[in-house]
């Protein structure tokens, strides 16, 4: 079965290629059965595959298989080829199996859009792309995913092309991710340079000559990171992210929160042999991540569209997954990666569902009190909220929790720092959102109020066994107890462990757990009660002004003098570093370029005269340079 | 006195005369004969499919003959092939296009003939006669091609102005042969030039090098290396489509032939000269092609633009100079012909009514009226573009593989932020057709048999060539085997 | 030796100066009065019609292209004909084969009517 | 009294500069053609000038293809300009401007 790992892509391949041909004439509902059943079959063989695989004897991992020589260049060649290990089948399965939900979720979230068979053209050449990049066994065929993935990100977000701002977006995305693709092909070429080869075991193998903080591979190392801060939204690269949510939800779960997002941390990961030997790489991958996870979380709070609070949160889990590599749990990163692709693409579907009911509302403060009219999107919801929080038992808990421990035990006091306050602010926002949308008053818009509706269940089972996955997701990777971490144990054949190996007690671990728990608890209290009690603040704020004497008040006057000192600080910190820092200094930086470039081509092209004698004039002064330069 | 004559043998150029013979039989039955033809088109492509069986039955001989002014080897059967493709697929874009200008005239086809045996001379030539010749065979044809439409004012300007700075340029380049001639004392083979000018270096250096200098202004001009561009543009705006797609590939790809060559064999001693300055040039042509491509508005301009950085990319194989060069130069002619032929044959069937729709914003919705059009469409832009797994990325892989190889990695750099700056303009067209209602209602396009089997062959062809490319290499590869000094 | 270049450079300071002179002098001795008749092109014969800056017909420039065309290709007959006997019957096949090249764009060119005046 | 190859290197120079200044700085076509031909010309003087110091016989045999292609050219460039003056009743280059930019 392993060997027929090359149809893992090349169903959905086939998806796209009948879709995009024939989907205007096929009927809607063929369409919306093929899109879905290509992914259905990729995840069969997946699941088949990784069945197979784990029946393997150790010796005779991983699998590589070579479809066929692609491009050889003198004594290096490019294979079509897949590596068939752990981390690459973990991969697989989320990659396909998410995708899979998504796509049956998508049959009845884009039913009466007109570009329906456009969609599922795109997405499934989305999941080709996606499931090239990490089934590939080569940097150059990951590369190409990486590209593909971009290019369909690119699509997909301006797919509705007629909102200007849809396609500003797709644009926008579009630039900042070139940046990316550029580090990333240096890093590819300064790896071919040097080792002649680009397939992922040669060179992981010729690494291991090099010294530990080898200048060569901390350049590439660093070069391949740039890459990934674009594709995985880090800073500075990180502003495509917010902006993408203009596409259509079931995109933002799929690629920009589940996968595609991810494809950078999967490449660290991948290429842990090269980072274990660069610490340098590895400091710069932790501190951007730990930068990113807090700067994007408290940029979180400040957003209304619920859309943008997940992306912003999405930034900020991708940060925690950097942070994790950066400190050298490569585990504990592609463990949190898994997880978090459970219950945010979770948390996109119900934001999809919540907007469906209200008649395609993001802005949370027109929600409220959707708790009881929408029971399944409200518990699937919630569930998902909790384990990004962080509460036990549910994936989140597990995953992060073993990235911040591994932080501390590394002696990393700082990142451990920045993740946990992290961990507090993701847990505030997150029921925010939770309490703005299902609880209290109802704000929806009277002219939607009257039929607010569950969604089908085309939409609503998907959420139900995404809901499932993240509650149970995490149990794979149980610590404390010996051999239950059977997600660590799995996947270890894949990484370079760096760090300490010593273990530390498991009263540390269990202590660091509760202490974790407690963060998030406050965080969701800090939730419930702004947004819980606050709803009566204004009524009693308006009597506290016109007595301003009176005791009674004075309780609520030092809840004011918390808001003004505490909350609003933060809050308009975290907007004006939105506002000012996102939209000026970086949009800036990007637009400025592109805009440089317009205004050459624009003042260039003024060089053609159109008159015949000032081009015979150019060859003349092209001959003087030339002939000025040979014998000069 | 007496006089040997040296032997030879016909079958050699065996090609070259089947494609002239065709022409001339063209022209004959055009002038002599009554009444409208309409066989020409099948019955040049029969001639080029003949010259092509040719030239697969001589593959694999290695020598010169006549007189040693014609080289019968691979490198050159390689040429011919491409060429071939490329007068083919043209000829094939060109019957319907022709007929809405009232121009379906016998000459059109017998030009191309021509044309074609020019650029073959140039990529066989021994001598430095035999690329002159070849270069004004061609040249020649193609000006009166580029002014076919000669009630059109436009195409009247692009020939005229080909013509006056193609002549000009000759001469630059003619004029670099007479000193190659005095440097070398006498002889103008291009295997003993490299052997000569060694020999007689320290002397007749200056003059080596001006000659150098004067046959890269030459072979520039042709490839449309800035800054001798100048012309690229306007010409290729002006001139009719199909030979505006003939131009910017096989005269491209019969320059580049005989560019390596000379260079190849007659100056490697002075690969110190002049790979700092292709360097220059290469890098001023592919940003200046793919930046002033960005504002164009006209599809054909923005083309030629495109045509223009694609012959900086080309360059870069040539500064490169090693066998994975020479190798990804006939990779990537082969590659341009297929793609660029291709986006080329969409313009034909967009533009209509006399080349009425040539403007960008004439894409618009394209795919929503036409979805296999644009389909094609976008495998072109793609693969011009460079975007993996089309014929485009693995040429342009090859080209920055063989710069890198060769030391020249801040050139394999600027080339690959060339191609990312040139994806922008590609996609925009995509964009367009994809992501923007149409302006206005197209109306019916004519999907006449030869045209649409010519896009669809190209575009499968492209994707195929990216996805297979291992045994155009190993052609190749065992092509450049001729060259002793890479 | 160039010396014995020296009579004709004479000559042609004389020849010079001469004209140069005559055309001087009548021009500062002269008496000049213009009448209509003096400013006619010819005093005699017919009156002159229209611009003397004429157009000339397209054809001329054909036929011009076709002389420059077919008269160069003379050039090849000369050295040929230099060593006609040497190169026997085998220069002899190659000069007709050159020479049809050449009949064969005569045929095209008087078939397309080019080489008909009206 | 052979002459020198100086003497017919600084000719032909010196021609050549002559016809290139007349094509970038003469408005008729016509004479910009005419200028070509002095262009290719002066090549022709250079070649005859190598083969008669070296007595080889390939730069003779140049001189006459070069005169048969640039005849051909002019023949071409003739033509276009009957064209163009039919089209837009001129010979002047500056007056062919509309493909630009």
């Amino acid at each position: 079965m392993i060997q027929y790992v090359w149809l893992i892509p090349v169903f959905p391949l086939m998806g796209f290629l009948i879709n995009g041909l024939y989907g205007k004439r096929l009927p809607k509902n063929l369409v919306g059965t093929i899109g879905a059943g290509v992914i259905g079959l990729s995840f069969a063989l997946t699941v088949a595959i990784f069945l197979e695989f784990l029946k393997l004897p150790a010796a005779s991992r991983p699998v590589e298989i070579v479809v066929y020589n692609w491009i050889a260049a003198g004594k290096f060649s490019v294979p079509i080829g897949f590596l068939v290990d752990p981390l690459s089948l973990i991969m697989l399965l989320v990659v396909s199996g998410v995708s899979f939900l998504i796509h049956i979720y998508s049959v009845g979230y884009m039913h009466d859009d007109p570009g329906f068979p456009r969609f599922f053209t795109y997405l499934n050449l989305f999941v080709f792309f996606m499931l090239i990049l990490v089934g590939a066994n080569n940097f150059l065929m990951m590369f190409v995913g990486w590209e593909g993935v971009g290019l369909c990100s690119y699509l997909l977000i301006g797919y509705w092309y007629e909102k200007q701002s849809a396609s500003d977006a797709g644009k926008k995305a579009f630039v900042v991710n070139r940046i990316g693709d550029f580090g990333f092909l240096l890093g590819m070429f300064l790896l071919f340079w040097t080792f002649g080869t680009l397939n992922f075991r040669e060179v992981f193998a010729l690494a291991g000559r090099y010294p530990v903080g080898s200048g060569i591979i901390t350049a590439a190392t660093l070069l391949l990171f740039v890459g990934a801060t674009g594709k995985s939204a880090q800073i500075p690269l990180y502003t495509w992210l917010p902006d993408a949510m203009e596409g259509p939800t079931p995109v933002s779960a799929l690629i920009h929160a589940a996968t595609m997002v991810t494809a950078g941390v999967y490449m660290v990961a991948r290429c842990s042999a090269l980072y274990a030997l660069a610490p340098f790489s590895l400091t710069v991958v932790a501190t951007i991540g730990a930068l990113t996870a807090i700067f994007a979380a408290t940029m979180g709070m400040a957003q209304f569209d619920i859309k943008r609070v997940l992306a912003y949160s999405t930034v900020s889990q991708l940060g925690y997954m950097f942070l994790a590599c950066g400190v050298g749990a490569f585990v504990a990163g592609i463990f949190h990666l898994m997880t978090h692709a459970f219950f945010k693409a979770l948390l996109f579907l119900g934001a999809g569902s919540v907007s469906h009911a209200v008649s395609g509302e993001l802005d949370m403060r027109r929600m409220g009190g959707l708790k009881d009219h929408i029971p399944i999107t409200y518990r699937t919801f919630l569930i998902a909220t909790l384990a990004i929080a962080g509460i036990f038992p549910f994936a989140g808990f597990f995953s992060k929790d073993e990235i911040l421990f591994h932080a501390l035990v590394d002696g990393n006091y700082f990142y451990w720092g920045i993740g946990t306050v992290a961990a507090f602010i993701t847990a505030f926002y997150m029921f925010r959102a939770v309490y703005m949308v299902f609880f209290g008053e109802s704000r929806v818009d009277p002219h939607v109020a009257h039929h607010v509706h569950e969604s089908p269940p085309l939409m609503t089972v998907p959420l139900m066994i995404l809901a499932f996955l993240s509650i149970v997701g995490g149990f794979v990777g149980f610590p404390i107890i010996e051999g239950g971490h059977k997600f660590k144990e799995f996947l270890s054949p894949s990484i370079t462990p760096v760090g300490h190996g010593g273990h530390p007690p498991v009263s540390l671990e269990i202590g660091l757990m509760a202490f974790s728990m407690a963060v998030a608890a406050i965080g969701i209290y800090t939730a419930y009660k702004l947004y819980m009690l606050r709803p009566d603040l204004p009524g009693w704020l308006a009597e506290k002004f016109r007595v301003p004497y009176d005791l009674i008040y004075n309780k609520y006057y030092v809840d004011q003098i918390y808001d003004t000192i505490v909350v609003e600080p933060i809050k308009s910190g975290s907007t004006l570093l939105w506002t000012q820092v996102d939209d000026k200094v970086v949009d800036g930086a990007v637009n400025g370029s592109a805009s440089t470039v317009a205004w050459l081509s624009a003042h260039l092209r003024r060089l053609e005269t159109g008159f015949l004698q000032n081009y015979a004039l150019a060859i003349v002064l092209g001959v003087t340079l030339v002939v000025g330069y040979l014998l000069g | 006195m007496t006089l040997t004559i040296p032997t030879f043998s016909l079958i050699s150029i065996g090609p070259w005369l089947t494609l002239a013979l065709g022409a001339i039989l063209i022209l004959l039955v055009d002038a002599l004969s009554k009444g409208r033809k309409t066989y020409f088109p099948y019955f040049s492509l029969a001639v080029l499919a003949l010259a092509a069986f040719q030239t697969i039955d001589l593959w694999g001989a290695q020598s010169t003959d006549f007189a040693r002014m014609v080289y019968v080897d691979n490198f050159a059967f390689l040429f011919y092939l491409i060429l071939i493709l490329g007068a083919a697929l043209t000829i094939l874009l060109s019957r319907p296009y022709l007929e809405e200008w009232g121009k379906d005239m016998g000459e059109y086809y017998a030009l191309i003939l021509f044309a074609t045996v020019g650029m073959m001379m140039m990529a066989a030539s021994a001598h430095m006669i035999m690329i002159f010749l070849g270069l004004e065979v061609m040249s020649i044809a193609v000006y009166v091609l580029a002014g076919f439409f000669r009630e059109d004012a436009r195409s009247n300007e692009a020939a005229l102005k080909y013509l006056v700075l193609g002549a000009f340029a000759s001469a630059f380049l003619l004029f670099g042969m007479a000193f190659l001639y005095g440097a070398a004392g006498g002889s103008l083979y291009l295997d003993e030039l490299a052997k000569r000018l060694t020999d007689a270096a320290t002397l007749t250096k200056p003059l080596t090098l001006l000659a150098i200098a004067l046959l890269v202004v030459g072979f520039g001009f042709k490839v449309a290396a800035v800054p001798f561009h100048m012309w690229t543009p306007d010409v290729y705006e002006g001139a009719p489509t199909s030979i505006t797609a003939y131009m910017a590939v096989a005269v491209k790809a019969a320059a580049f032939a005989a560019f390596a060559r000379v260079f190849f064999l007659a100056f490697p001693a002075f690969h110190v000269n002049w790979h700092m300055l292709l360097w220059v040039l290469a890098v001023a042509t592919m940003t200046l092609g793919n930046v002033v491509a960005i504002a164009q508005t006209n599809i054909k301009r923005m083309l030629a633009y495109s045509s223009i950085a694609h012959a900086g990319y080309i360059l870069v194989a040539l500064v490169a100079a090693n066998q994975l060069g020479a190798v990804s130069i006939l990779y990537y002619l082969l590659a341009y012909t297929l793609m660029n032929i291709g986006a080329f044959g969409v313009v034909i069937l967009v533009a209509r009514k006399k080349d009425s729709y040539l403007n960008i914003y004439d894409y618009s919705g394209l795919a929503y009226q036409h979805p296999g059009l644009a389909a094609g469409m976008a495998v072109f832009m793609f693969a011009l573009a460079g975007m993996p797994p089309t014929a485009g990325f693995v040429g342009k892989f090859y080209i920055f593989s063989a710069a890198v190889q060769a030391g020249y990695i801040w050139l394999a750099i600027l080339g690959v932020m060339n191609s990312l700056v040139s994806v922008y303009y590609y996609l925009r067209i995509t964009v367009l057709m994809y992501m923007r209602p149409a302006e206005a209602d197209l109306g019916p396009i004519a999907f006449t048999p030869a045209v649409t089997a010519c896009v669809i062959a190209t575009a499968v062809a492209t994707v195929l060539v990216g996805i297979f490319p291992g045994w155009f290499y190993d052609l190749a590869m065992n092509s450049v085997k001729i060259f002793p000094s890479l | 030796m160039l010396i014995n270049y020296v009579p004709v450079l004479l000559y042609m300071g004389i020849v010079v100066g001469l004209i140069g002179s005559i055309v001087l002098l009548s021009e500062l001795l002269g008496k000049k009065r213009h009448t209509p008749q003096k400013d006619i092109p010819y005093e005699c014969g017919m009156d002159p019609i229209g611009d003397a800056r004429y157009r000339y017909t397209v054809r001329f420039y054909v036929i011009a292209m076709f002389f420059i065309v077919f008269d160069i290709e003379a050039i090849f007959l000369y050295p040929w004909g230099v060593i006609f006997k040497d190169l026997g019957w085998f220069g002899f096949a190659e000069m007709a084969i050159f020479v049809f090249v050449l009949v064969v764009g005569l045929a095209y060119v008087w078939g397309k009517g080019a080489l008909e005046w009206e | 009294m052979a002459v020198p190859l100086s003497y017919y290197l600084a000719l032909s120079v010196v021609l050549f500069a002559l016809g290139a200044i007349g094509v970038l700085i003469r408005r008729n076509i016509l004479i910009i053609l005419m200028c070509i031909e002095m262009m290719l010309n002066a090549v022709n003087i250079a070649f005859i000038g190598f083969a008669n110091a070296f007595q080889a016989i390939d730069g003779q045999m140049f001189v006459f293809f070069v005169m048969t292609v640039a005849a051909a050219e002019v023949a071409v460039g003739l033509a276009l300009v009957v064209a163009i003056f039919r089209n837009r009743a001129t010979v002047y280059v500056d007056d062919l401007n509309i493909l630009k930019w």
